[in-house]
C-alpha cells in the first residue's frame, strides 16, 4: 500500500473558492475529489501498485479460503456427478423445549462500559446465531447497537484465549484455585495489605456484594476501577456542581431545543439506545405533528451527534468551555467570561442559541461531553438548572456504578503502590490495562513488579502477557452474570451456551477467594445473591420472572434532588484556565473498536466508521485549514509530537473538523491480538497521558515523507448537481410552508408508452415495501451490523475493501454539503430497492434474478452464473458479488454462528438485500399453517429490528392502515432515481432540518 | 519412409482386386474452358446424356450444357430458415410463456420485442446449415473414390486442365464412335476410364 | 523463381497498357503474369513446399509461448476466481467483456469481405476472402473465450444454452447475453461453413499436387473428393451466393446484438440506440485493420505480391477510412446526445469521458481511432505496405481502448457518487489479454502452413476472366 | 493420378461423418439418462446404516406412527429424528440384547450419537419445511413413498427440482384429506383431481395466489 513518493500538496484555497462560486447545493464527499489535484488523478492512473496485490492477500483469513475455492471449482466441475451420502446425527437425550428446526429466544445482557443493555439472544439447534435488544428493556427498547451485533462473532472468534496459563505456561483450573487458596491464606495474615483488585466499572450487583464482601475480610485490601473511556469529568462536574456524585438522566423525548458542548449522547453514551430513540422521536415529522426538536452542537471533532446538528459549531475542545462560561455569563452568572477575546460570528452564534434557550426554558437539555473537563459539567448543571430544566427535560439519580470513584486517580494511586511494592497479589478483572493505562503511569513497568498478577479476560492480549496468571473470561453469552443499565435497572444475564473454551467468570474467583468451600459457580454465585436479596418462599417464580424477562422491572433509580452549589461553581470558575491558540490533540474511543476491546472483530474493523467511513484503520484527523498550512493532505505520514512522546500515523483530512484540533481514535495498534486485529491502525494510548485524558494543547506535528493508504469505502464523491435528484432534503419552514416542497422539486418517472401489457403482474397478495426516514437516520451503522449477522455477510479484508469489494448489502452512504470547514452531513443508508421494474432481473441469462408474486427482487444464488451483468445495471449499486472465496467456510468456530436459514454463498455468486425474505418465509408459514395473514408488525427485517432510531419500517404496502403504507403517503415520501421508472419498493421520507433563522449559515436545500 | 502395407487399406492394391477391367467412360481433355463448354454442347446436341465435365474453376453455363438446369438447394434453405425463425420463437414462448412463468423485471412472460434476436439468428443458422448440408447430400460427397481419379491425366483437373468424360452406360455410348467423335472435338487427348 | 517471388512489374505491357484506377493505380486485381498453373503453384506451393521456414517457426513460437501464458492464466483463474482481476463493484466489466467485443469485431471483417464484397461484386476481395474467413474464424474463438472466462462459476455455463434440464429452467431470453450465446455461435457456424465450402475445392488442388502419399490421403479426405465437377460447381456456387446472402445480414445483426449488451443496459453511456450502427462501423474498421496488419507482412514473405496487389491493398485502405469516419461519428453524436438529452447523468458520464479519471484513455483514442487514420487521404501511404500497416495498427490499439472507454469508464461514474470507483487491471486483465491475442496468431500461423491461403479456383476465374479481357 | 483410396472409402468416410453426428448428440444424451439414472439420484438404492432399522417392521409391522420418532414433523421444518432415548422406550424391554441393537446401546451408554446416514437429502441452498407440507395436505408417503415396505430406507422420489415442481404447479394432483397425512398405504381415489381442487380451497393453499407456489423464493433463500 505504500508509495513513498512526495505528492503534490492540495491547495484549499482552490477548493473554497470553488465551493463559494458554487451555485445552489453544493455536494461533495472529499478534498481530493473538489480539488481535483494531480496527485489525486495519478493516484486513480496508478495501475500496477496496486493491481498486483493480488498475491498477497492482506489479511491471512484468505490464504486458506484459496483452497476452498479450488474445492468448489471442482465440485462447480463434477456438478452433474452423485450428491455424496451426508451423516445425520440426532440427539441421544433431547432437551424437550429444543424443536430442531425452530428458534428459541433467551434474554439477557450485555455489558459494555460497566452498564449492562438488556439484549434478547436468538438461539438455534443450542447455539447463539443473532443478538438484538430486548424491546421490553428500558435501556435498548429493542434496539441495538453496533456493538451489541457484533459480540456474536466475538463469541466464535477462534483467537479467543482458550487455556488458563501461569508463568507462560498451560495451567488448569484446579492449578489455579489451589493458588487462589494459597494467596486467600496469605492475605489472611496480614488482613489484605498486599491485596488489590483492578476493574472496569462495576455495576454488577453480585459481583459488587461479593467485593464488599472481600474488602471486610480483608480490610487492607483495595479496590481499583478504570476504563480508559472513563467518565470522570462527568462525575467531577457533579461533585464540583452538587458536592456529591449524581448521575444525570435526560429525557430528550421532551426537549425542543439541546444545546451538546461535545456530548456524542447518541453514540457514545452509555444510554445512547435509550437517547437515540428519544431524540429521533422528538425530531420526526409524522401526521400533524409539525414539530421537531432542534439541536446545536459544539464540537471539535464530527462525531454522529455533531453530523446531526441543526447548527453544528466546529470549536478547540478547549475552546468550548468559554463558550460555556459566555452562555452562562448571558445568563446572569459570574462565569468571568469578560477575559475572552471577543469574536463577532461566536458572538451571534451564542446569542442565537441562547435565545432559543430562552424561548424554551424548561423544554431545552445542555449537556456536555465526557471529553469536557468538570467545570463545563457544573456549568450545564447550573445553566439546566436555571432554564428550569431539571424536573422537566432531565431529573438527577444515584449513579448506577459501585463505589463510584474518580478513575484516574484511583488508578494514579495503585500503580504507585506497585512501584512500592507495597502490591503482592493483583487481581485484573478485564479491562486490558497494559495497553490502555495512561503512558505515563507506564502501568507495564509496574506490573511485573507484583508478585502475583491475575488476569482474567477473553482474549490473551497485552496485560495477559505480562501477567503471572491469565485466566480465560466467559463471554457473556456463555455465563450467568447481572448488571445495571445506565437508569439503574437491574438487567440479568444468562448463558446460551457452555463456555466455548472453558471460561471462567469474575464470580467464581472472587467467590472462591473469599470462601474457599464449597466451589460455587457463576449460576450459583449470582443465584445465591439474589436469594439473600428476596429471601421468601416466592423467590423461585420472581427469579423465573427476572430471568425470562431479562431484567427486573421497577429497578430504575428513584429520582433525586440533589441540592445545587452555585458559589462553589461559581468561586471554581474564578480560577479560570483557558486553552491557548496553540495545536491541541483530542482522543476519542473508535466508533468501530471502541478503546480496543473489539479490535479482533472483523465485522466491526471492516463496518465504515460513520462520517469518516474509513475501515480497517484509524487515522489522524485534522481540520482542511490546518492541513492547508502544513501542506498535509490525506494518507501522508505525519510525525506527531506531544510531551516529547512521538507517534507516527497516516493523516485523514476531516471537514468539519476545528482548526487547530487534531483528533485520534483509540483502539488500535494492539501489539498482542488475534489474526485479525494484527498490525491494524497505530496505538494512539502512546500519547495519551493523565494530565490529557481526553484533551491537551502543545501538539507538534511533522509531515514525513511517506504515505500510507487508507481505505475507506467511500471516497472522492460528491453529488454534482441538485439535478442528481438522489438526497432531498429540507428545512422544517420550507416544510411548513409547502408541505409538497419534496414532491414539486422531483422530476417525474418516465412516461408509460410501452409495447407491453403492463398490468400483467398486479401483487393482489402481500406487497412488501420499505421506507427510510433520513431526518432520523443517524448513521451509526446498526443496520449494517445487524445485516451482517442475519444474513452471513462475508468479511473481505482491507486489501478487499480498498477495491470496492466490501460486502455490506445495506451501505450508509455520507454526502457533505457546505463549507470545508463547516459542512453539513447527511446520511442515507441503502439497501436494495427491491424495484417493480428491476433493471438486474432483464438482463440477467439465467433467471437468478427474478421478482416473487409478493414484489420481492430476489436473488437465487443456487442459479447464479456470475455475469455481474446485474450489477453493471442496478443504477443504486447495491449488489455484491463474491469475487473470491468470501465466505469462511472453514474456521470450525463460526460454522455454528451462520444463520441456518439464510444460504452461505460461495465464490462467483452475485448477492443482495431481499428484505430479510428467510424471516418473511417463516412468518408466512406460521400465518398459512394458522390459517391466517401475516399481521402487521409481525416481520421485522434485521435493519428495522436494530435501528435505534426506529428509521426504516417495513410492512405489507397492501395491509390497510399498515406503517408503511402511511409513510408512502407521507408528503416527504420520494423515490431515489425514481425518474428512471424503476419502481423502487424501498422509498425514502426526505430529510428536514430545523435551522435557527438566526443564524445565517449554509445555503439551504432545493433552493 | 511410409511402406505400402501402412497405406494398403486405403489404396488399391493393384494385384488383388485387379479382375477383367470394365469401362466407366471415355474422357477428353482441353486446354480452356471455352473449349470444354464448345464441346459439351456438342455432346449434349449428339445426343448424350449420361456425361460429366470437370473444370478447376466454376465455368459460366457448363453445367446447363450439360442439361442441369437449376438447384434444389434454394428450396432447402427456404425451408431451413422457416424452420429456424418458427422454432426458435416456439421455443422462446414455451420456455418463458408456458414452461416456467416468471415475473422478470415486470415484463410480460410473452415478450416479443426480446425475442426477435433469437428468432432472426435460428433462422440464418438454420438456413446457412440446410444450405450447406445440401451442397453434400445432393453433390453425395463426400466420395473420395471416383472412376474418374484413374485416369493419370486427371490431375490437372483440379489445376489447369478440363475434361469432358462421356459414360459407359450411356445409351449412345459406343466405343470407337464416341473416341471419334471426342476427337473431332479437337480435344487434347482422349483417353478411356475404367471402372 | 519468378512467379514465386511474385514481382509486380510496373513497366506497361507492350500490346495494351493496364486499366488504370481513378487514382492512377494499376487497375489489375492479379498479377499479369499469372496463370492457371502458377497460381496453383504458387498458392499450393505454401502448404506444400512450405518456404520461408525460419519466419515460421520464430512466430510460431512467440505466439504459442503467449498461448501457453493465456493456459497459466486460465487455470489460476479457475482455481481462484475472477477476484483476481481488478474488477470490482461498480466496475463489474473489466478487460474480460472489453477484449470479447474488441475480437468479435475483429472477427466481422471476414464475412464483411467474403460475403458483402461478393454481393457488390468487388472482385478484388478475389485474393483475400479466404484469408480474412479464416481470421475471421480465429477471432470469434478468441472471443468466444471471454464470456465464459468472466463467469463468476464457468464450470455451469451450459445454463446458458438451451436445453431441456432437471429445475425446468430455460436460459432468460429476455437478456442480451442470451442474445449473444446465439449470435456469437451462429456467426461462428456460419462462417466455417462458408470458409470451408470456399477452401474444399482447393484442398482438392493441393491433393492433386501432394508427392507424398500421405499428403494425399489427409487433403484427400479434407476436400471430401472433390472433382470439379461441373454439376457440384453449380450447386456450390449457388450455396455460395445464399450463404453470402444470408451472412450478410449476420455481419449486421452479430454487432448489433453484442452493442445490446450495453444499449439495453440504462447506465449513462451504454443506454443510446446510437450503439448498433456505431458497433458494426466500428467492428469493420477494426476488422480491415486487423486483416492489413496481418496481409501485409505475409505477402511480402510469402512473395504474393502479384495476387494481393497493390490496388487489393488501396481498396482495403478506402475500406478503412470509410468506416473510421463512422466511428467518428458516432463519437460526435454520442457527445452531442448526451448534451442535447439534458440529462445530469448523461451529460456527467461525457464530462467525466474527457476530463475525468479516465479522461487521458479517452485522448489517446481520440489521437489513435480519429486522428492518425487520416493519414489514409494519402495515396502514396494507402499504397506504402509499410506505412499502411502501421496506420491500421493504430486503428486496431484504437478500437480496443474504445472498448475499455465504453465498457469501464461508462461504469466507474454511474447514477450514485458514493459507489463510484476505479478500475485498475491487475497483470492477471493484461496477461489474458495478450495470452489471447497470441492464441489468435497460433490459429493464423497453422492456418498459413497447412491450407491454401488464397482462394485459387476464384483466382483462376480471375485470369479467365483477364483472358477474356473482362478486367 | 493414380486412385488414392478405394472404392469402399466412399461408404466408409459417408458412414464416419453420420457417425460422427450421432456419436456427439449421443453423448449428450447418455449425460441425460445417467443424470435421471438411480446412480445419480439413489432412488430405489438403499443405504447402509449403522443399525438395520426396518421402516417395514417398525410401520407396516407393528403400525407405529411416523410421529412417534419424527416428533417434530408437524411444527417445525426438520421432521426431526428419535434421539437414542426415544429407541430405548421399547428396545429397553424387547430386543434387549440383540446383537443388532448394539450401536443403539452404545450410543446411550457412550452418549455419542448414532451416525444415521442421510436418505432423503435435498441441497444447502433449499429450504424445505416439513411442517407447512404436513399442515396443507401433503402425505408422507407422497415424497418418502412406501416405507412400510422399505426393510431399509431408500429414497423414493429423485427430489430433483422438477419433481417438487410437478406438485407445486398441481396440488390438487396429490393432496389429502388431514386424516391421511400419515397413512402410509394411502392411494388416490379415481375422482383425486375433483377431491384435491376441494382440498385446495379448504387448506386456502397461499393465501394469494397459486402460482406463488412456483416462486424461487418458496425454497430458495
Amino acid at each position: 500500500m505504500k508509495t513513498p513518493d512526495p505528492a503534490p500538496r492540495l491547495d484549499l484555497a482552490a477548493i473554497r473558492a470553488r465551493l463559494n462560486g458554487a451555485r445552489g447545493q453544493q455536494y461533495w464527499r472529499s478534498l481530493d475529489e473538489i480539488s481535483e489535484t494531480p496527485e489525486f488523478k495519478e493516484m486513480l492512473q496508478r495501475e500496477f501498485p496496486n493491481g498486483a496485490s493480488e498475491w498477497d492477500d492482506g489479511v491471512s483469513r484468505r490464504s486458506f479460503l484459496k483452497m476452498a475455492a479450488a474445492s468448489l471449482a471442482l465440485a462447480g466441475l463434477t456438478a452433474c456427478t452423485k450428491q455424496p451420502v451426508r451423516e445425520i446425527l440426532p440427539y441421544v437425550k433431547q432437551p424437550e423445549e429444543l424443536v430442531p428446526g425452530e428458534p428459541l429466544f433467551y434474554a439477557t445482557s450485555m455489558p459494555l462500559g460497566g452498564y449492562a443493555t438488556g439484549v434478547l439472544a436468538k438461539s438455534r439447534e443450542g447455539h447463539p446465531i443473532k443478538v438484538d435488544g430486548n424491546p421490553e428493556h428500558p435501556a435498548s427498547r429493542g434496539a441495538s447497537s453496533i456493538w451489541m451485533q457484533a459480540s456474536i462473532l466475538d463469541l466464535y472468534d477462534p483467537d479467543r484465549s482458550q487455556a488458563f496459563t501461569h508463568d507462560g505456561e498451560i495451567s488448569t483450573w484446579s492449578d489455579f484455585i489451589a493458588e487462589l487458596n494459597e494467596i486467600a491464606r496469605e492475605q489472611q495474615t496480614q488482613h489484605g495489605a498486599g491485596l488489590r483488585f483492578l476493574t472496569e466499572t462495576i455495576t454488577s450487583p453480585t459481583l459488587a456484594a461479593q467485593l464488599d464482601a472481600l474488602l471486610k475480610k480483608f480490610p487492607q485490601a483495595k479496590l481499583h476501577q478504570f476504563d480508559a473511556i472513563s467518565r470522570d469529568n462527568v462525575r467531577e462536574g457533579a461533585r464540583v456542581a452538587f458536592g456529591e456524585l449524581v448521575e444525570t438522566q435526560h429525557r430528550f423525548d421532551k426537549a425542543a431545543v439541546i444545546l451538546s458542548l461535545e456530548s456524542d449522547f447518541l453514540y457514545t453514551h452509555p444510554q445512547r439506545l435509550r437517547y437515540t430513540r428519544d431524540f429521533t422521536d422528538g425530531r420526526r415529522v409524522s401526521g400533524g405533528k409539525q414539530e421537531m426538536n432542534r439541536l446545536y452542537v459544539i464540537e471539535s471533532t464530527p462525531s454522529v451527534t455533531g453530523a446531526m446538528a441543526d447548527h453544528r459549531l466546529p470549536l478547540g475542545s478547549g475552546e468550548i468551555e468559554k463558550v460555556a462560561r459566555r452562555i452562562a455569563s448571558r445568563f446572569g452568572i459570574a462565569a468571568n467570561s469578560a477575559s475572552d477575546t471577543q469574536d463577532p460570528q461566536l458572538e451571534s452564534w451564542v446569542s442565537a442559541v441562547v435565545g432559543d434557550l430562552e424561548k424554551n426554558r424548561g423544554k431545552s437539555i445542555i449537556i456536555a461531553g465526557e471529553s469536557q473537563p468538570p467545570m463545563v459539567h457544573a456549568l450545564c448543571h447550573l445553566l439546566n438548572d436555571k432554564l428550569g430544566n431539571v424536573g422537566n427535560t432531565l431529573f438527577y439519580t444515584e449513579p448506577a456504578e459501585f463505589r463510584p470513584t474518580n478513575q484516574l486517580e484511583s488508578l494514579r494511586e495503585l500503580v504507585q503502590e506497585m512501584n512500592s511494592g507495597a502490591v503482592q497479589t493483583l487481581f485484573i478483572l478485564g479491562g486490558n490495562p497494559v495497553f490502555s493505562a495512561p503512558v505515563d503511569f507506564d502501568f507495564p513497568a509496574a506490573l511485573p513488579k507484583v508478585k502475583r498478577s491475575i488476569y482474567l479476560a477473553t482474549d490473551f492480549d497485552e496485560t495477559a502477557a505480562l501477567c503471572t496468571w491469565h485466566i480465560p473470561q466467559a463471554h457473556y453469552l456463555e455465563s450467568w452474570g447481572d448488571g445495571k443499565s445506565f437508569d439503574g435497572t437491574v438487567t440479568l444475564q444468562q448463558p446460551l451456551i457452555e463456555p466455548l473454551y472453558g471460561g471462567k467468570t469474575a464470580f467464581e474467583i472472587l467467590g472462591i477467594l473469599f470462601r474457599q468451600q464449597p466451589i460455587r459457580d457463576d449460576y450459583e454465585n449470582v443465584r445465591e445473591y439474589w436469594q439473600s436479596q428476596k429471601p421468601g418462599p416466592d423467590f423461585k417464580t420472581q427469579w423465573r420472572r427476572a430471568v425470562h424477562d431479562g431484567f427486573i422491572a421497577g429497578t430504575a433509580l428513584p429520582e433525586k434532588k440533589p441540592g445545587l452549589k452555585t458559589e462553589a461553581i461559581t468561586a471554581a470558575l474564578n480560577s479560570n484556565k483557558s486553552g491557548g491558540a496553540e495545536l491541541e490533540l483530542v482522543f476519542r474511543p473508535d466508533p468501530s473498536v471502541w478503546d480496543g476491546r473489539f479490535a479482533n472483530n472483523g465485522w466491526l474493523q471492516e463496518c465504515a466508521r460513520p462520517v469518516t467511513k474509513l475501515t480497517w484503520d484509524n487515522a489522524v484527523l485534522v481540520s482542511p485549514a490546518l492541513a492547508q498550512r502544513n501542506q498535509l493532505t490525506t494518507d501522508d505520514v505525519v510525525e506527531l509530537e506531544f510531551n516529547g512522546r512521538k507517534l507516527r500515523g497516516p493523516v485523514w483530512v476531516q471537514p468539519g473538523q476545528a482548526e487547530n484540533t487534531v483528533a485520534l481514535q483509540l483502539g488500535y495498534g494492539r501489539s498482542r491480538v488475534g489474526r485479525v486485529g494484527r498490525g491494524v491502525g497505530f496505538n494512539s494510548y502512546l500519547l495519551r497521558d493523565s494530565q490529557s485524558l481526553w484533551r491537551s494543547a502543545g501538539l507538534k506535528i511533522t509531515r514525513l515523507n511517506d504515505r500510507q493508504h487508507l481505505v475507506a469505502t467511500q471516497t472522492h464523491h460528491n453529488l454534482h448537481s441538485p439535478e442528481r435528484q438522489i438526497y432531498r432534503e429540507g428545512s422544517l419552514e420550507e416544510f411548513r410552508s409547502d408541505t409538497q416542497f419534496v414532491k414539486k422539486s422531483l422530476d417525474q418517472p418516465a412516461n408509460e408508452d410501452t409495447l407491453y401489457n403492463t398490468d400483467e403482474y398486479k401483487y393482489e397478495g402481500y406487497k412488501w415495501g420499505m421506507s427510510i426516514d433520513l431526518t432520523t437516520c443517524i448513521g451509526c451503522n446498526a443496520c449494517l451490523l445487524a445485516c451482517n449477522a442475519e444474513n452471513n455477510i462475508p468479511v473481505v479484508g482491507k486489501e478487499q475493501v480498498n477495491k470496492n469489494r466490501e460486502m455490506y448489502w445495506i451501505r450508509i452512504d455520507t454526502y457533505y454539503k457546505g463549507p470545508l470547514d463547516n459542512p453539513e452531513f447527511s446520511h442515507m443508508p441503502v439497501p436494495c430497492m427491491q424495484c417493480e421494474h428491476a433493471p438486474c432481473e432483464l438482463v440477467c441469462p439465467v433467471e437468478a434474478t427474478v421478482h416473487d408474486h409478493e414484489g420481492l427482487n430476489l436473488q437465487i444464488y443456487n442459479r447464479c452464473v456470475g455475469t455481474r451483468f446485474c450489477s453493471n445495471n442496478c443504477p443504486y449499486k447495491v449488489r455484491r458479488f463474491n469475487f473470491l472465496w468470501y465466505a469462511d467456510y472453514k474456521t470450525p468456530s463460526f460454522k455454528p454462528m451462520y444463520n441456518p436459514d439464510v444460504t452461505v454463498r460461495w465464490r462467483g455468486v452475485m448477492e443482495k438485500c431481499t428484505y430479510c425474505i428467510q424471516r418473511i418465509s417463516r412468518a408466512r408459514i406460521t400465518a398459512e399453517k394458522e390459517n391466517r395473514l401475516i399481521r402487521e408488525g409481525e416481520i421485522q427485517t434485521a435493519c428495522q429490528q436494530a435501528c435505534p432510531a426506529s428509521a426504516i419500517v417495513f410492512g405489507d404496502l397492501n395491509t390497510p392502515g399498515s406503517k408503511v403504507a402511511a409513510l408512502k403517503t407521507n408528503p416527504l415520501d420520494y423515490a431515489m432515481l425514481g425518474e428512471l421508472n424503476t419502481r423502487p419498493r424501498t422509498t425514502y421520507l426526505a430529510k428536514l432540518r430545523n435551522p435557527n433563522s438566526e443564524i445565517e449559515n449554509k445555503p439551504t436545500a432545493s433552493s | 519412409m511410409i511402406e505400402e502395407k501402412s497405406i494398403g487399406a486405403l489404396a488399391p492394391e493393384i494385384p488383388v482386386e485387379y479382375e477383367e477391367p470394365e469401362l466407366f467412360g471415355l474422357m477428353a481433355e482441353f486446354e480452356e474452358h471455352d473449349q470444354l463448354l464448345a464441346a459439351t454442347r456438342r455432346a449434349y446436341a449428339e445426343g448424350y446424356r449420361r456425361m460429366d465435365a470437370y473444370s478447376p474453376f466454376p465455368v459460366e453455363g457448363l453445367a446447363e450444357a450439360l442439361g442441369h438446369e437449376h438447384s434444389a438447394i434454394p428450396l432447402f434453405t427456404l425451408i431451413g430458415g422457416m424452420v429456424g425463425g418458427l422454432g426458435g420463437y416456439f421455443m422462446e414462448w414455451y420456455a418463458m410463456a408456458r414452461l416456467y412463468p416468471l415475473n422478470v423485471g415486470g415484463r410480460p412472460h410473452n415478450s416479443w420485442p426480446n425475442f426477435i434476436p433469437i428468432v432472426f439468428e435460428l433462422t440464418v443458422l438454420i438456413a446457412s446449415v440446410s444450405a450447406f448440408l445440401g451442397v453434400f447430400i445432393l453433390n453425395k460427397l463426400p466420395q473420395p473414390h471416383h472412376p474418374v481419379f484413374n485416369v493419370p491425366e486427371f490431375e490437372r483437373a483440379s489445376i489447369d486442365r478440363f475434361f469432358l468424360c462421356i459414360e459407359a452406360d450411356d445409351p449412345k455410348f459406343n466405343v470407337e464412335q464416341t473416341r471419334k467423335f471426342l476427337g473431332d472435338l479437337k480435344a487434347h487427348k482422349v483417353m478411356e476410364v475404367i471402372e | 523463381m519468378e512467379t514465386i517471388q511474385g514481382s509486380e512489374p510496373r513497366l506497361p505491357a507492350p500490346d495494351k497498357p493496364y486499366p488504370v484506377t481513378v487514382l492512377g493505380y494499376p487497375a489489375e486485381m492479379i498479377g499479369p503474369t499469372a496463370t492457371y498453373a502458377k497460381v496453383s503453384e504458387q498458392v499450393a506451393g505454401i502448404p506444400l513446399k512450405h518456404p520461408n521456414p525460419k519466419f515460421w517457426f520464430i512466430g510460431f513460437t512467440i505466439a504459442f509461448s503467449l498461448f501457453l501464458m493465456l493456459c497459466g492464466a486460465v487455470s489460476y483463474l479457475i482455481y481462484r476466481g475472477v477476484g483476481i482481476w481488478g474488477i470490482n463493484i461498480p466496475v463489474a466489466w473489466g478487460f474480460a467483456i472489453t477484449n470479447f467485443v474488441w475480437w468479435i469485431g475483429i472477427g466481422h471483417a471476414g464475412t464483411f469481405i467474403s460475403a458483402i464484397l461478393l454481393l457488390l461484386h468487388q472482385k478484388w476481395r478475389t485474393t483475400i476472402n479466404r484469408f480474412t474467413e479464416a481470421m475471421t474464424l480465429f477471432a470469434v474463438m478468441c472471443a468466444g473465450l471471454f464470456p465464459l472466462l468472466h463467469l463468476g462459476r464457468p464450470w455451469v455455463f451450459f445454463w446458458l444454452l438451451p436445453y431441456p434440464d432437471t429445475m425446468s429452467l430455460w436460459p432468460q431470453f429476455r437478456s442480451p447475453l442470451v442474445w449473444d450465446v446465439f449470435a456469437v455461435s451462429t456467426y461462428f457456424l456460419v462462417s466455417l461453413m462458408f470458409w470451408y465450402l470456399g477452401v474444399m475445392p482447393d484442398l482438392a488442388t493441393v491433393r492433386d499436387k501432394a508427392k507424398t502419399k500421405w499428403k494425399k490421403i489427409i487433403y484427400g479426405m479434407c476436400c471430401m473428393g472433390w472433382r470439379g465437377s461441373a454439376v457440384h460447381w453449380q450447386r456450390h456456387q449457388t450455396a455460395y451466393l445464399l450463404l453470402g446472402g444470408l451472412a450478410t445480414p449476420l455481419v449486421l445483426s452479430v454487432h448489433s446484438v453484442v452493442s445490446f449488451d450495453f444499449s439495453v443496459a440504462q447506465l449513462p453511456g451504454w443506454h443510446s440506440t446510437l450503439f448498433p450502427p456505431y458497433f458494426v462501423a466500428g467492428a469493420i474498421y477494426s476488422g480491415f485493420a486487423m486483416v492489413l496488419n496481418l496481409l501485409i507482412p505475409i505477402r511480402r514473405i510469402y512473395g504474393l505480391q502479384n495476387l494481393i496487389t497493390t490496388r487489393t491493398l488501396n481498396n482495403m485502405a478506402c475500406v478503412t477510412l470509410a468506416t473510421c469516419w463512422m466511428v467518428v461519428y458516432g463519437y460526435i453524436m454520442e457527445a452531442f446526445t448526451a448534451w442535447y438529452s439534458g440529462d445530469p447523468f448523461e451529460k456527467h458520464m461525457m464530462w467525466d469521458r474527457a476530463f475525468g479519471a479516465y479522461g487521458w484513455v479517452f485522448w489517446i483514442l481520440m489521437l489513435l481511432n480519429c486522428v492518425i487514420p487520416q493519414l489514409l487521404w494519402s495515396r502514396r501511404v494507402r499504397t506504402h505496405d509499410i506505412a499502411l500497416f502501421f496506420v491500421a495498427l493504430s486503428a486496431n490499439i484504437g478500437m480496443w481502448i474504445e472498448r475499455f472507454v465504453i465498457v469501464v469508464q461508462s461504469l466507474h461514474n454511474d447514477f450514485v457518487p458514493s459507489s463510484w470507483a476505479m478500475y485498475i487491471p491487475t497483470k492477471w486483465d493484461w496477461i489474458t489479454l495478450f495470452g489471447s491475442i497470441g492464441l489468435f496468431l497460433m490459429l493464423q500461423f497453422l492456418f498459413i502452413r497447412y491450407v491454401p491461403m488464397i482462394s485459387i479456383s476464384e483466382s483462376r476465374e480471375l485470369i479467365a476472366q483477364r483472358k477474356e479481357g473482362q478486367l | 493420378m493414380a486412385q488414392i483410396f478405394r472404392k469402399s472409402s466412399n461408404s466408409f468416410a459417408r458412414a464416419s461423418l453420420v457417425g460422427g453426428f450421432v456419436f456427439f448428440f449421443g453423448f449428450f444424451g447418455i449425460v441425460y439418462a445417467v443424470y435421471r439414472s438411480p446412480y445419480t439420484t439413489d432412488v430405489n438404492v438403499p443405504l447402509a446404516q449403522p443399525a438395520p432399522f426396518s421402516h417395514q417392521h417398525h410401520v407396516g409391522g407393528l403400525g407405529l406412527d411416523c410421529r412417534y420418532c419424527h416428533t417434530s414433523v408437524e411444527n417445525s421444518a426438520f421432521a426431526g429424528l428419535p434421539p437414542t432415548e426415544t429407541c430405548m422406550t421399547c428396545h429397553s424391554q424387547v430386543w434387549k440384547n440383540a446383537p443388532v441393537l448394539a450401536p443403539v446401546r452404545e450410543s446411550l451408554a457412550t452418549g455419542l450419537p448414532i451416525a444415521w446416514k442421510r436418505v432423503n437429502l435435498v441441497p444447502d441452498f433449499v429450504f424445505f419445511n416439513h411442517s407447512i407440507h404436513v399442515q396443507k395436505g401433503v402425505g408422507c408417503s407422497t415424497c418418502h413413498g412406501a416405507v412400510d415396505r422399505m426393510p431399509i430406507t431408500w429414497r423414493a422420489h429423485s427430489l430433483y427440482m422438477r419433481w417438487c415442481l410437478d406438485c407445486h404447479e398441481a396440488p390438487q394432483k396429490f393432496l389429502r384429506p388431514r386424516d391421511q397425512i400419515f397413512n402410509v398405504e394411502w392411494q388416490a381415489p379415481p375422482d383425486q383431481l375433483a377431491r384435491g381442487q376441494k382440498l385446495i380451497a379448504e387448506y386456502h393453499i397461499s393465501t394469494n395466489r397459486l402460482e406463488q407456489l412456483r416462486d424461487c423464493s418458496m425454497c430458495h433463500r
